[in-house]
């Protein structure tokens, strides 16, 4: 059975100073059914860019430059209008990072779920409201059939957060891309949040990438992980050789950061420097000139792929070199 | 909400004897009867007809309480205002009731069109720039949104008097006519300066409503479970938009019925912002007051209605 | 609100001293706005900080640990308790007595831009509180301190010209750190000052704030949702629920061995990156109740795992534990 | 292009066409209904509402142009004539003074038979069913009352308490109505017939009714023409109360006038048409002076085609119908007058130098066949000294006198006229206008020719040589007050004091508002300033009154704003003012002349000289110089108009057609590109 996603050389562009500047640089990565894959990096790296780019929803003036997105057989990018707004919501869906504002706050929650459902499904109101209240109750909403009328701001961030995703798995959709779905959270209520993704995924099969900036988040949920840096996949794996085993320099400084790993009264390692932005990317290795490993070349060339057991595969010259372990 | 509106309203109370107050002090105090007298007779008048003129008008009596506690001008006109009597002109005796009655006719059938015309047209306009937005014909409208609002409502009025009316002869350059027959003529222009003058801003104000709308997540999530572009702007972005163009729509309501003060006054309508103008320049004391108090009032009603309309169409508003 | 003595306060005599502090927001209803009720957004917290040391305010939104920060500093009025810096009680003081203790206890906030007048140059960010409060002779000399306060906070001198805007998150975050040690504080409250930055940069950060500890012996009270940095950085902890502390301690012990049912669960929702498996810990259930309205009892009673009738009706005092106190009632030595 | 292109593109054009089409459809400048044209109609602009058609109340010039045309006067004045004539009007014949025994003077007026009044519901409370009724002579008796009832407040008590028992009668009134609160609810006529009659106001009969008076006062016979003499019917006061629905009188007035009011939206628009109840032309057949058109004029007025036999012995009026609109600005008005929609205009001081080049018409307005008619007003302009101030008046003496001579040596009104009314008046050498008796064009005021050595010379004798006042060593200082304080205000009048600052004098302007103004005229607090009276009807009196005595502003409150006092002076005036004029009344008038020019109170600046254009379509046109409209001698010619303004008002339609197509060419191509670019 193919993958049900395949993205290759994918490169999303914006323009500035009359040039275009990428800010998804040829990300490439296949999504097998049933499997949790994060994006990882930090802000600004492209990884909300890329999943924008899935939907081609890229906001203006940005625009999709080159690469192929292949769903299930079908180019996504060459789909009409009308086509890809079947894809949307149907085949793939998305929650947000934001639930206080990914809902329209002037439409009761319970409506915004039937749109969803009525805009790809011909099925009657009363029908499509039944399913919501359904879905309201399978994502662990009190009072589903109460929750159905009440605006987005009668609800707390988590339950606003359920109501994206009921609307999100709606559907059904093949794919479900969650934006940061826990960041604006409150621990305890991220700790019910990602409970829910696991239960959906364990009881649907679903599919779902996963997009964060928290190695924790990943480490609890994906089964692989692609780490982005500056636009481009640095090293991607099965969760666990990333995270335990790093080999990108990159990866390795985000994994020893984390201040609830280190032992008190020990100095935090440190990346030294800040993220360039996009029109300031070195051309060759964009870790280049914050790489504590760096070699005379890495800011002129484009590390090649070297890839390790279980697909574990990294974009570094210095491992490359077996300079790095 | 209820106790919202009472609360206001109780404000709006105090406003409004303020306001009383202040025009008390104004027309009264400030400019005694005897001016407004010799200013309505005329110097040449004997002190007999001054006398006479003030008796007809109730304005013989002592201004303050202290002076006289039963019957003084203070405690009158209050009584007056807030019963609605508005008495007699002082320009020439005529009652003001029948001058308002009269003015409301010509004064709605400027405002009114003027006002619907301007949402009919500045609503879509300022939708149809924001859905092109960052395009030239956004850039264009924008550029010719700021010059229209850039210039004086005088220059249009004149402008158009001179252009439309003397070189172009589309319509008469100015005057009213209560007959239907006519009518549509002579407020065309006054109407077509209204809305030059007017639309400029209200169509950048909503497009800017309506770009800073379309640029919410919402408007993403909308996009993400496969809303076309037209569901988008006219489901989800125009409802929300609606909220702050309603509040500005509907702030505008009461004022329909003051008149277009300088429309009229330079088209010739006779409207109640043309009996404004004459009271002034008339020195018809009583009808400029009871042009302002009835200003404040509306004033006052149409910061009520803008609020109650806004917890009416937004429901994460509540007034308390 | 509880008689119980603090055992924490023995040794020297602490730098500030919180004791009873409460902020209620009013709320009000009706034609004449009457006041029907308040939010106890603060409701009788007692904190401590000895000099040179960190208290970590831990709690998730809406328990009121923004709130304390602020009315310590009397950027909110509270509504009862004392907070005694150096023994000198800041809330009974007049405004013009309150100046100097301005410059002794600065503040951090999460959003730098926010907190950062765009109009202004770094250089007069970072000076405005030496000339207010008197430090430094002239411009010139100002100037220099300037200069050596970026490079203390790792930024480049030269761009002391520069306007905010032109600044990352975390640079811009080292120019709020850099203005307030310009008045040369004793203590620095951190309102959630890494929890916008991003993992890489908020390392920086922390080290940053730790040398800087060590190096002028500040005390902070750092005020995070982030149980992580807690970890790192504090000495003692605080958890916050709904207004109150329900946990208080010693930070290590505490979070080896959290006694309070809130504490356990806030520990175990926090995801890790560590490979403990299987690890499925049922997270707490429902929301935080509204603040205006909390349960009574034990706030925690409606999303606590070990809730017991007495919970529901009374309202546990601080119990000591080995690390600390816990306002549970399961940490009651009588049981 | 695309399906959604091709809508939008489709919509836009079908919106575009549809807005173009109905505003063709509805495109004319023509403020009149189609209807109109062909008819005779005069149209005419109003400024000002006017505040009161009561014609014991009105007044005003802007009034006077209603109800000069809607209410007849016992007596009118000749169309044509100058020095101004009164010819009978109601009147069978203009009344004598008769000298009755007991030394009364007796003015009896005759009414011409069969007046009816314009029909009007209020003859209902007559009788049911009656729409109109005789005018009988007590109707102005009755109209006399009301100019006495002080609930009225007429302005025209002083000239009617002349007539014998006037001030009795509102005694009386007044008294009555204090003592009996239920009197005050009582209908007016009711109550001026319980307080009883008027001493010197006798009804003899239904046509007759005679003026007693206790002393000469010729004047009177120019009241009979002013519209307050107009008869007044009782019911139209009863029934005009405001109450029930029903106006005020002041806003529906009742007549017998040839014209009568059809539509008073007094803010708006005011239609006067032919009363067909008058009685001029209801007896076209009794051809008397004021119901036909005039044969003789004043020299000229045949060559301005004023007498042209066509209307010569015409019956009255011509017009059928007078439009009048509102037009508050200048510049709309005086567009509409070009474009022919009004038949006469002033002129705006904005198109002045366009109009009027070396005070005629530019060949360019004379093209378009306007026509420009000029007449001096009976509006006389002075510099005045109040002579209760110790330098410039009585108190100063002989010193005083001659600093005032030297003064008005100085003042070049030519100058001023053309510098700051584009040449629009006469230089006044005395008070009388040409158009009054009692005028001279020989005389010359030896002191109103500008000669400033002479000027110095007097300046001398009075004791300031070279203007310094030997009291401080500095020029004498003088303030010239003035309540305008514009720009153009403060311009005119430092003209004068330029004037006199070169003969040494140092004169400051003191500019308060209005209102302060006119306090300080009240209380004599002025020294030199810049007035001007109009005159309310055309005798000499009307203008001499200005220093007598009994007219002092601040003694008694009259229009002597110079506080002048002379008993020579006022002995001569009321001789002067007991007579009619003849010859005799011309020596005293020379008289009193001589007083003036000797005691110099005031500088004779000019008399106003009005400009005013109308289209070649109006006949029968001279401007009056007072306020009386004499519209009914107007006449007009449709036919040329409706031709002259169709062709000067064609709708030019292609900027319109240009801008659609313009904004549609430049919008679709954007849209179409993109509505592409999304694909």
């Amino acid at each position: 059975m193919p993958p049900l996603l395949t993205v290759s050389d994918l490169t999303t562009t914006f323009p500035s100073d009359g040039r275009r500047v990428p800010v998804v640089d040829h990300v490439s990565f296949t999504i097998e059914r049933g499997e949790v894959f994060a994006l990882v990096g930090e802000s600004g790296c492209g990884k909300s860019m890329s999943a924008l780019s899935l939907l081609r929803l890229v906001p203006k003036p940005g625009r999709i430059d080159a690469g192929s997105i292949v769903l299930e057989g079908r180019d996504v990018l060459a789909l009409s209008v009308n086509e890809m707004r079947a894809v949307r919501g149907f085949d793939i869906a998305m929650i947000f990072q934001e639930p206080m504002t990914s809902l329209n706050p002037v439409v009761p929650c319970g409506a915004q779920v039937v749109e969803a459902i009525r805009l790809h499904e011909k099925v009657t109101k009363a029908a499509a409201r039944e399913r919501t209240v359904a879905l309201f109750k399978r994502v662990g909403i009190p009072d589903p059939e109460q929750r159905f009328d009440a605006y987005p701001h009668q609800l707390s961030g988590g339950l606003k957060q359920r109501v994206m995703i009921a609307m999100a798995l709606s559907t059904h959709p093949k794919l479900l891309i969650a934006d940061e779905p826990t960041t604006a959270l409150d621990v305890t209520i991220q700790a019910q949040i990602l409970e829910l993704l696991r239960d959906l995924r364990r009881d649907l099969g679903m599919t779902i990438i996963l997009i964060t900036h928290d190695l924790g988040v990943v480490s609890e949920l994906a089964d692989r992980v692609a780490v982005m840096y500056a636009g481009r996949i640095v090293e991607t794996g099965r969760t666990r050789d990333v995270i335990d085993a790093p080999l990108h320099p990159y990866t390795r400084g985000l994994v020893r950061s984390i201040p609830a790993r280190a032992p008190r009264g020990v100095r935090l390692h440190e990346i030294a420097g800040v993220v360039p932005p996009p029109t300031e990317w070195p051309d060759g290795c964009r870790f280049a000139n914050r790489c504590p490993a760096v070699l005379a070349y890495c800011a002129e060339r484009v590390p090649p792929v070297e890839t390790r057991e279980r697909d574990h595969q990294v974009w570094c010259h210095a491992v490359t070199a077996g300079l790095l372990p | 909400m209820l106790a919202y509106v009472l609360r206001r309203l109780l404000y709006g109370v105090v406003t409004v004897l303020g306001v009383l107050l202040f025009l008390f002090i104004l027309f009264f105090s400030v400019a005694s009867p005897d001016n407004m007298a010799r200013r309505a007779v005329g110097e040449k008048a004997s002190p007999k007809v001054i006398e006479n003129w003030k008796k007809e008008h109730g304005y013989d009596r002592p201004l303050w309480p202290w002076q006289d506690p039963k019957s003084n001008l203070l405690f009158d006109h209050f009584r007056k205002a807030l019963t609605f009597e508005f008495g007699k002109s002082d320009a020439d005796s005529a009652p003001i009731v029948e001058r308002l009655k009269a003015g409301a006719g010509p004064s709605l059938t400027l405002t009114v069109p003027l006002f619907v015309l301007g949402v009919l047209i500045g609503v879509p306009l300022s939708l149809f720039v924001a859905f092109f937005r960052n395009t030239y014909i956004d850039r264009m409208g924008l550029v010719l949104c700021v010059v229209a609002m850039s210039v004086s409502i005088l220059l249009y009025i004149v402008g158009a008097q001179f252009l439309i009316g003397k070189l172009l002869k589309w319509f008469p350059i100015s005057g009213f006519d209560r007959s239907i027959a006519v009518i549509a003529r002579f407020v065309a222009m006054p109407i077509v300066v209204g809305l030059a003058a007017e639309l400029g801003a209200e169509i950048r104000l909503y497009r800017t409503v309506f770009v800073e709308e379309t640029s919410r997540d919402y408007v993403r999530t909308a996009r993400a479970k496969g809303c076309g572009e037209a569901r988008v702007m006219g489901r989800h972005v125009l409802r929300n938009a609606l909220i702050p163009v309603l509040t500005n729509v509907v702030i505008q309501i009461p004022f329909l019925f003051t008149g277009a003060l300088l429309l009229e006054s330079f088209f010739g309508i006779p409207g109640l912002g043309s009996v404004t103008v004459d009271a002034i320049q008339g020195n018809d004391f009583s009808t400029l007051r009871t042009m302002v108090y009835i200003g404040a009032l509306l004033f006052v009603v149409a910061q009520i209605l803008t609020d109650v309309s806004y917890a009416l169409v937004d429901p994460r508003v509540r007034l308390e | 609100m509880s008689a119980h003595a603090k055992p924490v306060a023995t040794q020297a005599s602490p730098l500030l001293q919180v004791e009873g502090l409460s902020t209620w927001f009013p709320i009000k209803k009706g034609v004449f706005r009457k006041t029907v009720g308040h939010v106890r957004a603060v409701d009788g917290v007692d904190l401590t900080i000895e000099a040179g040391k960190t208290l970590a305010l831990v709690g998730e939104s809406g328990c009121g640990k923004t709130t304390v920060g602020r009315s310590i500093l009397r950027l909110i009025p509270a509504r009862a308790g004392r907070v005694l810096f150096e023994g000198t009680d800041l809330l009974a003081l007049a405004r013009d007595e309150l100046h100097p203790y301005r410059r002794k206890l600065q503040i951090v906030f999460q959003d730098p831009m926010a907190s950062l007048n765009p109009r202004l140059r770094v250089r007069e960010i970072v000076s405005e509180g030496m000339r207010s409060f008197g430090i430094g002779a002239s411009d010139a000399e100002r100037g220099e301190r300037v200069a050596a306060l970026l490079e203390r906070v790792k930024l480049d001198p030269r761009h002391m010209t520069r306007y905010p805007h032109e600044f990352s998150g975390g640079q811009r975050q080292r120019i709020c750190i850099a203005r307030a040690l310009a008045v040369e504080p004793e203590l620095l409250i951190c309102d959630e000052a890494v929890s916008a930055l991003d993992v890489s940069i908020q390392a920086q950060i922390l080290n940053l704030l730790r040398d800087i500890q060590q190096e002028l012996g500040l005390a902070y009270l750092f005020i995070t949702h982030d149980l992580g940095v807690v970890r790192y950085l504090a000495d003692r902890v605080a958890v916050m629920y709904l207004g109150r502390v329900v946990e208080h301690g010693d930070t290590e012990a505490l979070m080896a061995a959290p006694q309070h049912p809130y504490t356990q669960a806030l520990l175990a929702a926090v995801p890790t990156i560590d490979p403990t498996g299987a690890r499925r810990v049922v997270p707490v259930l429902g929301d935080v109740p509204s603040p205006a309205n909390p349960p009574a009892g034990c706030h925690f009673h409606t999303r606590c795992p070990k809730v017991f009738d007495r919970c529901r009706a009374e309202t546990p005092p601080l119990y000591p534990v080995a690390h600390g106190d816990s306002r549970c009632f399961l940490s009651d030595p009588a049981r | 292009m695309t399906p959604v292109a091709r809508r939008w593109t489709s919509a836009l054009g079908t919106l575009a066409i549809g807005a173009l089409a109905s505003f063709s459809a509805t495109c004319t400048n023509n403020p009149y209904p189609a209807a109109d044209q062909g008819r005779k109609v005069l149209y005419t602009a109003f400024e000002e509402a006017p505040k009161t058609l009561d014609p014991q109340v009105s007044y005003t010039t802007v009034e006077h142009a209603f109800t000069g045309n809607i209410f007849d006067t016992p007596l009118e004045y000749h169309f044509l004539k100058r020095p101004y004539t009164l010819i009978p009007g109601m009147a069978k014949s203009i009344p004598v003074a008769e000298h009755l025994p007991d030394g009364k003077i007796r003015y009896r007026i005759e009414f011409l038979p069969e007046l009816i009044y314009a029909d009007d519901p209020c003859f209902e409370l007559g009788g049911a069913g009656r729409k109109t009724r005789p005018m009988v002579a007590k109707d102005l008796e009755f109209a006399y009352m009301r100019v006495a009832d002080p609930k009225v407040v007429s302005p025209f008590v002083d000239p009617m308490s002349n007539v014998l028992g006037f001030k009795e009668f509102i005694e009386r009134l007044e008294a009555r109505r204090k003592s009996d609160p239920s009197f005050v609810t009582k209908p007016a006529h009711e109550q001026y017939a319980a307080v009883g009659p008027i001493e010197g106001i006798v009804v003899v009969d239904d046509a007759t009714l005679d003026l007693v008076l206790d002393h000469p006062y010729p004047q009177i016979l120019y009241w009979l023409a002013f519209p307050f003499s107009t008869p007044v019917p009782w019911e139209a006061v009863a029934y005009y109360n405001g109450k029930d629905g029903h106006p005020l009188i002041q806003d529906h007035p009742v007549s017998t006038g040839p014209y009568t009011i059809t539509h008073y939206d007094k803010q708006a628009r005011i239609v006067l048409e032919v009363n067909k109840n008058w009685y001029g032309y209801r007896h076209p057949e009794w051809k008397l002076p004021a119901t036909v058109y005039p044969s003789e004029g004043e020299p000229g007025d045949a060559e301005m085609g004023r007498l042209d036999a066509a209307y010569v012995g015409k019956p009255l009026p011509f017009v059928e119908r007078l439009e009048y609109r509102r037009e508050k600005e200048d510049i709309p008005r005086f567009n509409k007058f070009l474009q022919g929609y009004y038949d006469a205009s002033g002129i705006v001081k904005e198109s002045f130098d366009k109009v009027i080049a070396n005070g005629q018409l530019t060949p360019e307005m004379a093209e378009l066949g306007i026509r420009l008619e000029k007449t001096i007003e009976p509006a006389f302009y002075y510099l005045g000294f109040n002579m209760m101030d110790k330098t410039v008046g009585h108190g100063g003496g002989e010193k005083a006198r001659l600093l005032r001579q030297a003064m008005s040596l100085c003042v070049d009104t030519k100058e001023w006229l053309r510098l700051f009314l584009n040449g629009r008046g006469v230089p006044a050498e005395y008070m009388i206008p040409s158009s009054i008796f009692g005028y001279e064009a020989s005389y010359q005021n030896p002191y109103r020719k500008v000669d400033l050595d002479k000027a110095r010379a007097v300046l001398v004798e009075a004791g300031y040589p070279g203007g310094i006042d030997p009291a401080t060593g500095k020029p004498l200082r003088l303030t010239f007050d003035t309540g305008d304080t514009t720009v153009d205000g403060i311009l005119r009048n430092q003209f004068f004091v330029d004037e006199w600052r070169q003969i040494g004098l140092d004169i400051r302007i003191d500019a308060t508002n209005y209102n302060q103004f006119q306090e300080k005229l009240k209380k004599g607090a002025h020294q030199v300033y810049f007035w001007g009276w109009s005159a309310d009807y055309p005798d000499p009196e009307n203008f001499l009154f200005l220093l007598d005595t009994a007219q002092g502003r601040v003694k008694f409150g009259g229009p002597n704003d110079m506080n002048y006092s002379n008993p020579e002076y006022d002995r001569l005036f009321e001789l002067m003012k007991a007579r009619d004029n003849d010859d005799e009344r011309m020596r005293l008038i020379r008289e009193l002349r001589a007083i003036t020019e000797h005691d110099a109170p005031m500088i004779d600046l000019m008399f106003n000289e009005a400009y005013s254009l109308r289209h070649q379509w109006v006949k029968n046109v001279k401007p009056f110089g007072m306020s009386t409209p004499m519209t009914k001698y107007r006449d007009v010619e449709p036919e040329i108009r409706d031709a002259t303004r169709l062709a000067w008002n064609h709708p030019v339609m292609w900027p319109a057609y240009t801008l659609a197509i313009l904004g549609i060419a430049v919008t679709v191509p954007g849209i179409v590109t993109f509505l592409r670019e999304r694909q």
